[in-house]
């Protein structure tokens, strides 16, 4: 029961990091009609700015400290940063140690240029393009992208923990009236879940209370009609894959905590993400969303070792395993529109 | 000529002295000059040149023909490997009946998966074979280590005794024809060149020339016509009393044949096989390099297989000492600068490079490499003709 | 700048230049002109660096690369000399290698066997490379090496720390310095017992595949030896990022340690998901709750950051080591680089002077000459202490580390901190222990080429 | 007993009924229209012919053969070809390809390992599509690409393709939509010649009177998914039930 308990909390927990991955691939794909093989690289860079925020309220000088040697003996080389100096310690402290949760500010904007930029530089001139270019150029573009990144961050993780205020885990089982120890999640995990749904959430209300929203949402439809009607819709797309940039990004700076950024987490996503839109249904948000949650819990319980002893290696395929049997079932995935992608 | 239109001929005529003459047009730099670094005809990367070119031939019949886009392609190349060289390890080191093994391993396994996937299209079939292609890539790393070896693969080892040999005690087996090993080269030394011409590579290359004929011969005859027609018009050719699934099927076994084939002659070269074979990025790279060299194509898959292998061994190699070697004749502060320009796309920046390539090539030339070659003849042809014409830069497909 | 370490293949400085011009066809097989695979004829001799460049393991590789280059720029009598003033034997003079300059050319595995060795034939097929070194994952290694032994020259392995490498997998013409899985758990074993006590329950989590099998196999044996339980050992997919479902169960099952047998981002995802946990503020059955890392290195310290702290693991070589070989070689690095070196980096550069030391030593460049030269070898002053290359299996005995993460660094490198040098009789084994691929295990024959 | 025989065929979308009670045969070597305004379930109906919709009630047989839950290809094997609204080619194949496959369909089935051996003979069938072309009067025409043609040309084609398989019954779906006048009569001229010249049945369904009333013989009106009257054209013009249910969506 505590496992059960314990697994679906798990499932829910990487289920809101597929999901949100997940909604904003479906959204570019859904409006602009473009596989976005770069959206991976979006959630990596998102990652980045995380580590960038942090490196540059650590932006130091360095003073020699006589009375301290480096490895090679010499007198060492201490760096100050310059937060202390404007901030005083402890104030300074705080603020570094805040990094990630400060990070969302500086993560929408700067998302929402690069989206801007991306769309209007390169993806508007694929909207009619066959959707193998469409791959080849987002994919060219997303080795691109973490290439950059490796060339001035390396290709080891960096560690990006959240405030201190964050550590350690929360006790379901003693809040619910089981032993203590038994169930037990991170705060920053619980964080993250929630401030999954906010996102989700917002998008929806988004999408169906806003006369933006609805355009978009006619546009997803039936782009020709809408166009007809005299309505700009290419501003609106630039929007919204700005938009949707920025819920990728934010995904990632909040995912720093939880496993430590590197330039290729971006691809590692990719093709999750790829199985969880299409097991959701190619163009339905919806869909995207409960498949990122269904195939987060199943992934969850088949890790566990009960269920490794009798199946071995079901963990390995097991997300594969279920994309193909609701493929199978369900012809156009959990929510699938006819005739979308099926060319 | 071998039942083929003469346009055609002409085109394996001209792909099969490239080939055979590969080892001079590989090599055209002395081995003493600094352009060395970028002769590629050396048996290895000859070898993988024509093996990759199969591989994306084979990938073209399927994605180039009927317009399914698989993306698992490199599982029935693994299989295939994995075939080839436990035909090696139990019967026989002979080639041959290895390249064959792999040939109908990768076939069952492709009609297998097939018949699963093609009752879906669109992404929906990527994404269904990229997921066998996932599931056998993670089982071959894992819990299938009995069969295939796990992390560090399968190799020949000097425990193998295969049933149709004689190896002496301690004796490690070697893949050979006939007793012809794979690695024996014959050079030739010309004044400061050096061209090496290896009985593996030419076995390859020949498998590649059939492969090619077999290919054109599929795209021209009435079945590469009834594919075309499928990526045409799948509700007319139903109407038309056609049922479009098994003619997919067949050209998806075909194509999964020719990935075999490709596994197949790279244990027959190089006698290892790896699960990385057939991770999710080397379904990719395929797909890459046939986009990259021109769907649809004869050529196009050849050539842009080409392309990527010669920039993974090529490009990767360079290093910045070769750098400062080639522009040691720049004053020194410009020699740096230069060098720090060039750097970031080299070496272990190649991915890069890669990533500029296909944005690129996507962009100016939706046709891939075959578009780009068939402008610069029209270039080159206009200006013959005359100069007032002028080159105009078409958009229209590449055939 | 002028530096040249541009090479090609050697045989044609000398034996082309005198055919050039009179457009001579000559045909051989190899061994009509040469008595061993890329027998360097000219004043130079080229070595094949080969390690990952693109991919996770890129900085590793970029280590291991500077490494190597401090190496032939030893070798060519370049810089301060780093270990070659320490080393035991002193058959090196710094004028390269039996009087011939030092050469490289380098490669990029990708961490994957099947580019790794692309990239090593090319070296060996295009480059004329005499030796293969490098590496950073024993799938990797073991396929490098299998391929050295076809083509008959000789491979010094990098990081590689399964059994494998020189266990079942074992090559004649492959030689291995870095300690494997079974002396990470001999040397962990009793240092565990003797801080956290005998009466242990321990749950695994396993990279699953063979590394991970390895390194599980020898850390339950040797733990269980010392009266530990093994509760339960979990496999997790190479391709995990996220652990939180595999680390979750682990206070359910009664366990008061974990062992992660994971490396590289793995490691890192798997260590940072347990700390968030909050396991190591638990207390089960009375006791701390403690992690286990059975394989440390600095690269992946750093990615996991703080969480490191109070971690037990073992590594091949830490820089704070005090002994001669290890401050030259961390001066001379040092003050090339401006950090201090890995392990992978002090592997690669030992496997590089050993290679020279043994062709010096042996005077020749021929593969089997070269093995022979290497076999039974005792050296010292390299940074490990008194070591032994043991012929039977190639495999390096010496002294293991075991390290813990500190609690204060001083600097972004100062991250681990050494809690006992293993001596190395406890790491000891047959040749054909039952892990190394038991009696069935053989080198072969050593090769030398076409 | 016609070629055709729809017998109680009835089919439901959701809270939809569709299709109720349809009755209808059509007479071998007949021109059969079946009329109705938007909506009368046409289009459903002939969908329920050609099986790429399965009727929730009644039978269709065809030839004394049910074809239901047949796969559309089955169905065409059959004898069935149709001709869809807006033309269903292979518009990135040359006209002749165009009319090679459908020569190769009638020759060789639907698949078969045997088919595809077959297929490298291929010179009766391109004999076959050479004169089926001629027949079509687009010779001219037969290295363009399908797509790039007119619509009038495209229709033509369509109608070739079908012929060539020798069907015994070939269902029109408002052949003449969105053609301007001198292709529709153009069009009209065309099946007349087809429905004189050779044995085939021709089931239309049709919008514009002025095809119908060119072409048919027997007319079957349909409205809100039932058959209101099957009858000679000439009695069906001044019907008070055909103009009721007309009149009442037209008013």
């Amino acid at each position: 029961m505590e496992a059960i308990i314990l697994q679906i909390l798990n499932g829910l927990d990487k289920g809101s990091a597929y999901a949100l991955i997940a909604l904003g691939l479906t959204l570019i794909f859904g409006t602009l009609g473009v596989v976005n093989f770069a959206h991976g690289a979006l959630f990596m860079i998102g990652a980045f700015c995380a580590v960038t925020l942090s490196r540059i309220l650590t932006l130091s000088y360095t003073v020699v400290d006589e009375t301290k040697t480096d490895f090679l003996g010499n007198p060492a080389k201490v760096d100050v940063p310059y937060v202390y100096d404007l901030f005083g310690q402890a104030t300074g402290d705080a603020i570094i140690d805040w990094a990630v949760p400060l990070s969302i500010l500086f993560a929408i904007p700067v998302m929402m240029v690069i989206g801007f930029v991306m769309e209007r530089g390169l993806i508007k001139h694929f909207y009619t393009r066959p959707h193998a270019d469409q791959i080849l150029v987002t994919f060219g573009l997303a080795i691109v992208l973490q290439e950059v990144i490796k060339y001035f961050y390396g290709a080891n993780p960096i560690p990006t923990p959240a405030p201190q205020a964050f550590t350690g885990s929360f006790d379901f089982g003693a809040a619910l009236g089981f032993d203590p120890n038994l169930i037990i999640y991170p705060y920053w995990r619980i964080i993250y879940f929630v401030f999954a749904a906010i996102i989700i959430g917002a998008v929806f209300a988004f999408l169906q209370f806003t006369t933006f929203g609805m355009v978009v949402r006619a546009g997803m439809a039936d782009r020709e009609t809408v166009g007809l009607l005299g309505i700009n819709i290419d501003r609106r797309f630039t929007i919204m894959f700005g938009l949707a940039a920025a819920v990728a990004g934010l995904a990632g700076v909040m995912y720093t905590p939880i496993n430590s950024p590197n330039y290729h987490m971006g691809m590692d996503f990719l093709v999750l993400s790829f199985v969880v839109v299409v097991v959701g249904g190619m163009g339905s948000l919806p869909g995207a969303v409960l498949a990122g949650f269904l195939l987060g819990i199943l992934e969850s319980f088949a890790s566990m070792r009960e269920v490794l002893a009798v199946l071995p290696g079901l963990n390995q395929i097991i997300i594969y395993l279920v994309a193909i049997i609701i493929l199978l079932t369900r012809p156009r995935g959990l929510m699938g529109r006819k005739g979308v992608m099926e060319e | 000529m071998l039942g083929l239109e003469k346009k055609d001929f002409q085109l394996l005529l001209v792909v099969a002295g490239l080939t055979l003459l590969a080892p001079f047009i590989l090599n055209p730099f002395p081995e003493s000059s600094g352009m060395a670094q970028f002769n590629a005809g050396y048996p290895d990367l000859m070898q993988r040149f024509v093996i990759f070119g199969i591989f994306a031939i084979g990938f073209n019949i399927l994605f180039g023909l009927t317009g399914y886009l698989s993306f698992g392609h490199a599982a029935f190349l693994g299989v295939g490997s994995y075939g080839a060289i436990w035909m090696m390890k139990l019967i026989s080191l002979n080639v041959i009946p290895a390249i064959f093994m792999g040939i109908v391993v990768a076939g069952i396994f492709a009609l297998a998966v097939g018949f699963i996937t093609l009752r879906r299209s669109g992404i929906y079939f990527s994404i269904l074979t990229l997921a066998f292609a996932q599931m056998s890539y993670a089982l071959a790393y894992s819990v299938l280590t009995p069969i295939t070896g796990g992390e560090t693969g399968l190799q020949i080892k000097s425990t193998d005794r295969p049933l149709l040999s004689n190896l002496e005690e301690g004796e490690i087996g070697r893949a050979n024809l006939f007793g012809m090993d794979m690695r024996a080269s014959f050079e030739l030394n010309v004044g400061d060149w050096l061209f090496t011409f290896n009985a593996g590579y030419y076995i390859a290359a020949i498998a590649m020339l059939a492969s090619f004929y077999l290919a054109i011969r599929i795209f021209r005859s009435p079945f590469g016509m009834m594919l075309r027609a499928i990526k045409s018009n799948q509700t007319r050719m139903s109407y038309t009393g056609l049922n479009p699934r098994p003619h997919t099927l067949a050209a998806f076994v075909i194509s999964g044949m020719y990935a075999g084939l490709a596994g197949g002659l790279l244990v027959a070269m190089d006698t290892q096989v790896g699960p990385e074979r057939m991770f999710w990025t080397a379904s990719g790279e395929v797909v890459l390099m046939t986009i990259l060299g021109g769907v649809g194509t004869l050529i196009g898959p050849v050539l842009g297989a080409g392309a990527i292998k010669y920039m993974e061994n090529i490009l990767s190699k360079i290093n910045k000492d070769v750098l400062h070697q080639w522009f040691a004749f720049l004053p020194d502060g410009l020699e740096d600068f230069v060098i720090t320009l060039i750097y970031p796309f080299i070496g272990k920046g190649w991915h890069l490079t890669l990533g500029i390539l296909f944005m690129l090539v996507v962009i100016y030339l939706p046709g891939g490499l075959v578009e780009g070659g068939q402008r610069l003849a029209r270039a080159l042809r206009g200006k013959k003709a005359s100069d007032e014409d002028g080159p105009k830069a078409s958009t229209e497909p590449a055939e | 700048m002028s530096k040249s370490n541009f090479t090609r293949r050697g045989l044609l400085k000398t034996s082309a230049v005198t055919g050039a011009g009179l457009a001579l066809p000559t045909i051989f097989t190899a061994q009509s002109a040469h008595a061993f695979t890329n027998e360097p004829t000219g004043g130079t001799v080229t070595l094949g660096f080969n390690v990952p460049q693109t991919g996770p393991y890129a900085d590793e590789g970029a280590d291991e690369l500077r490494a190597y280059q401090l190496a032939v720029e030893h070798l060519n009598g370049g810089g301060d000399g780093g270990m070659m003033n320490t080393f035991s034997s002193k058959a090196l003079q710094g004028n390269g290698i039996l009087g011939k300059k030092v050469e490289f050319v380098t490669g990029d595995t990708q961490t994957k066997s099947d580019a790794a060795r692309a990239s090593a034939k090319s070296m060996i097929e295009k480059d004329g490379a005499i030796m293969i070194t490098g590496g950073s994952s024993s799938g990797v290694a073991v396929a490098v090496q299998a391929l050295c032994q076809e083509a008959g020259v000789i491979f010094m392995a990098g990081l590689t720390h399964s059994n494998d490498t020189t266990g079942k997998d074992r090559k004649a013409n492959g030689f291995r310095h870095f300690f494997n899985s079974y002396m990470s758990g001999a040397a962990l074993a009793p240092v565990l017992a003797g801080a956290y006590g005998k009466d242990r329950k321990a749950y695994h989590l396993t990279a699953d595949y063979n590394w991970g099998y390895t390194t599980e196999e020898a850390v339950k044996a040797s733990t269980e030896a010392m009266g530990w339980e093994t509760v339960a050992a979990v496999k997790t997919p190479l391709t995990q990022t996220d652990f939180s479902s595999y680390i979750a169960p682990v206070l359910q099952s009664g366990a008061d340690t974990l062992v992660l047998n994971h490396y590289g981002g793995n490691m890192v995802n798997s260590l940072t998901n347990a700390v968030q946990f909050g396991l190591r503020d638990k207390q089960v059955n009375g006791k701390d709750f403690q992690i286990i890392v059975p394989l440390y290195s600095r690269l992946m310290a750093k990615g996991a950051g703080a969480n490191v702290k109070g971690i037990f693991g073992s590594t091949n070589w830490h820089w704070s080591l005090t002994d001669e070989g290890s401050k030259a070689f961390v001066k001379s690095f040092g003050t090339k680089y401006g950090f201090p070196p890995s392990q992978a980096a002090h592997t690669t550069y030992v496997q590089t002077l050993l290679y020279a030391d043994a062709v010096e030593r042996a005077g020749s460049f021929a593969p089997c000459a070269v093995a022979e030269a290497l076999e039974d070898y005792e050296f010292d002053g390299l940074g490990n202490g008194k070591t032994l290359y043991r012929g039977a299996d190639h495999q390096c005995f010496k002294d293991v580390l075991v390290v813990k993460g500190k609690e204060n660094p001083s600097s972004e490198f100062d991250l681990l901190e050494i809690v006992e040098v293993t001596p190395v009789e406890q790491v000891m084994y047959q040749p054909d222990h039952p892990q190394m691929g038991g009696a069935e295990a053989s080198l072969g024959s050593c090769n030398n080429g076409a | 007993m016609g070629i055709l025989e729809v017998k109680d065929v009835g089919k439901r979308f959701g809270g939809l009924q569709a299709l109720s009670d349809v009755n209808l045969s059509v007479k071998e070597n007949s021109v059969h229209a079946i009329i109705g305004p938007n909506g009368a379930g046409k289009s459903t109906l002939l969908n329920c012919l050609v099986g790429k919709l399965i009727p929730d009630t009644g039978s269709v047989m065809f030839d004394g053969q049910s074809v239901l839950g047949r796969t559309p290809h089955e169905i065409n094997q059959m004898g069935i070809s149709r001709v869809f609204q807006t033309p269903e080619i292979f518009g990135e194949l040359t006209v002749m390809e165009n009319m090679m496959i459908p020569c190769f369909a009638k020759r060789d089935g639907a698949f078969s390992l045997q088919a595809i051996a077959n297929m490298f003979s291929e010179k009766d069938v391109v004999e076959r599509a050479e004169s089926m072309l001629e027949d079509m009067n687009m010779a001219d025409k037969r290295h363009m690409h399908a797509a790039s043609m007119s619509r009038g040309d495209k229709r033509r084609l369509e109608i070739g393709m079908c012929l060539a398989q020798e069907p015994r019954l070939l269902l029109l779906d408002e052949p003449t939509a969105g053609m301007a006048r001198a292709d529709t009569n153009n069009t009209i001229d065309l099946l007349k010649q087809i429905s004189d010249e050779r044995d085939i049945t021709i089931a239309i369904i049709e919008h514009d009177m002025h095809v119908v009333f060119s072409l048919a013989q027997r007319i079957t009106v349909l409205a809100q998914g039932t058959p209101l009257v099957e009858d000679d054209p000439e009695n069906i013009k001044g019907h008070p039930k055909v103009r009721e249910a007309y009149l009442g969506e037209t008013a």
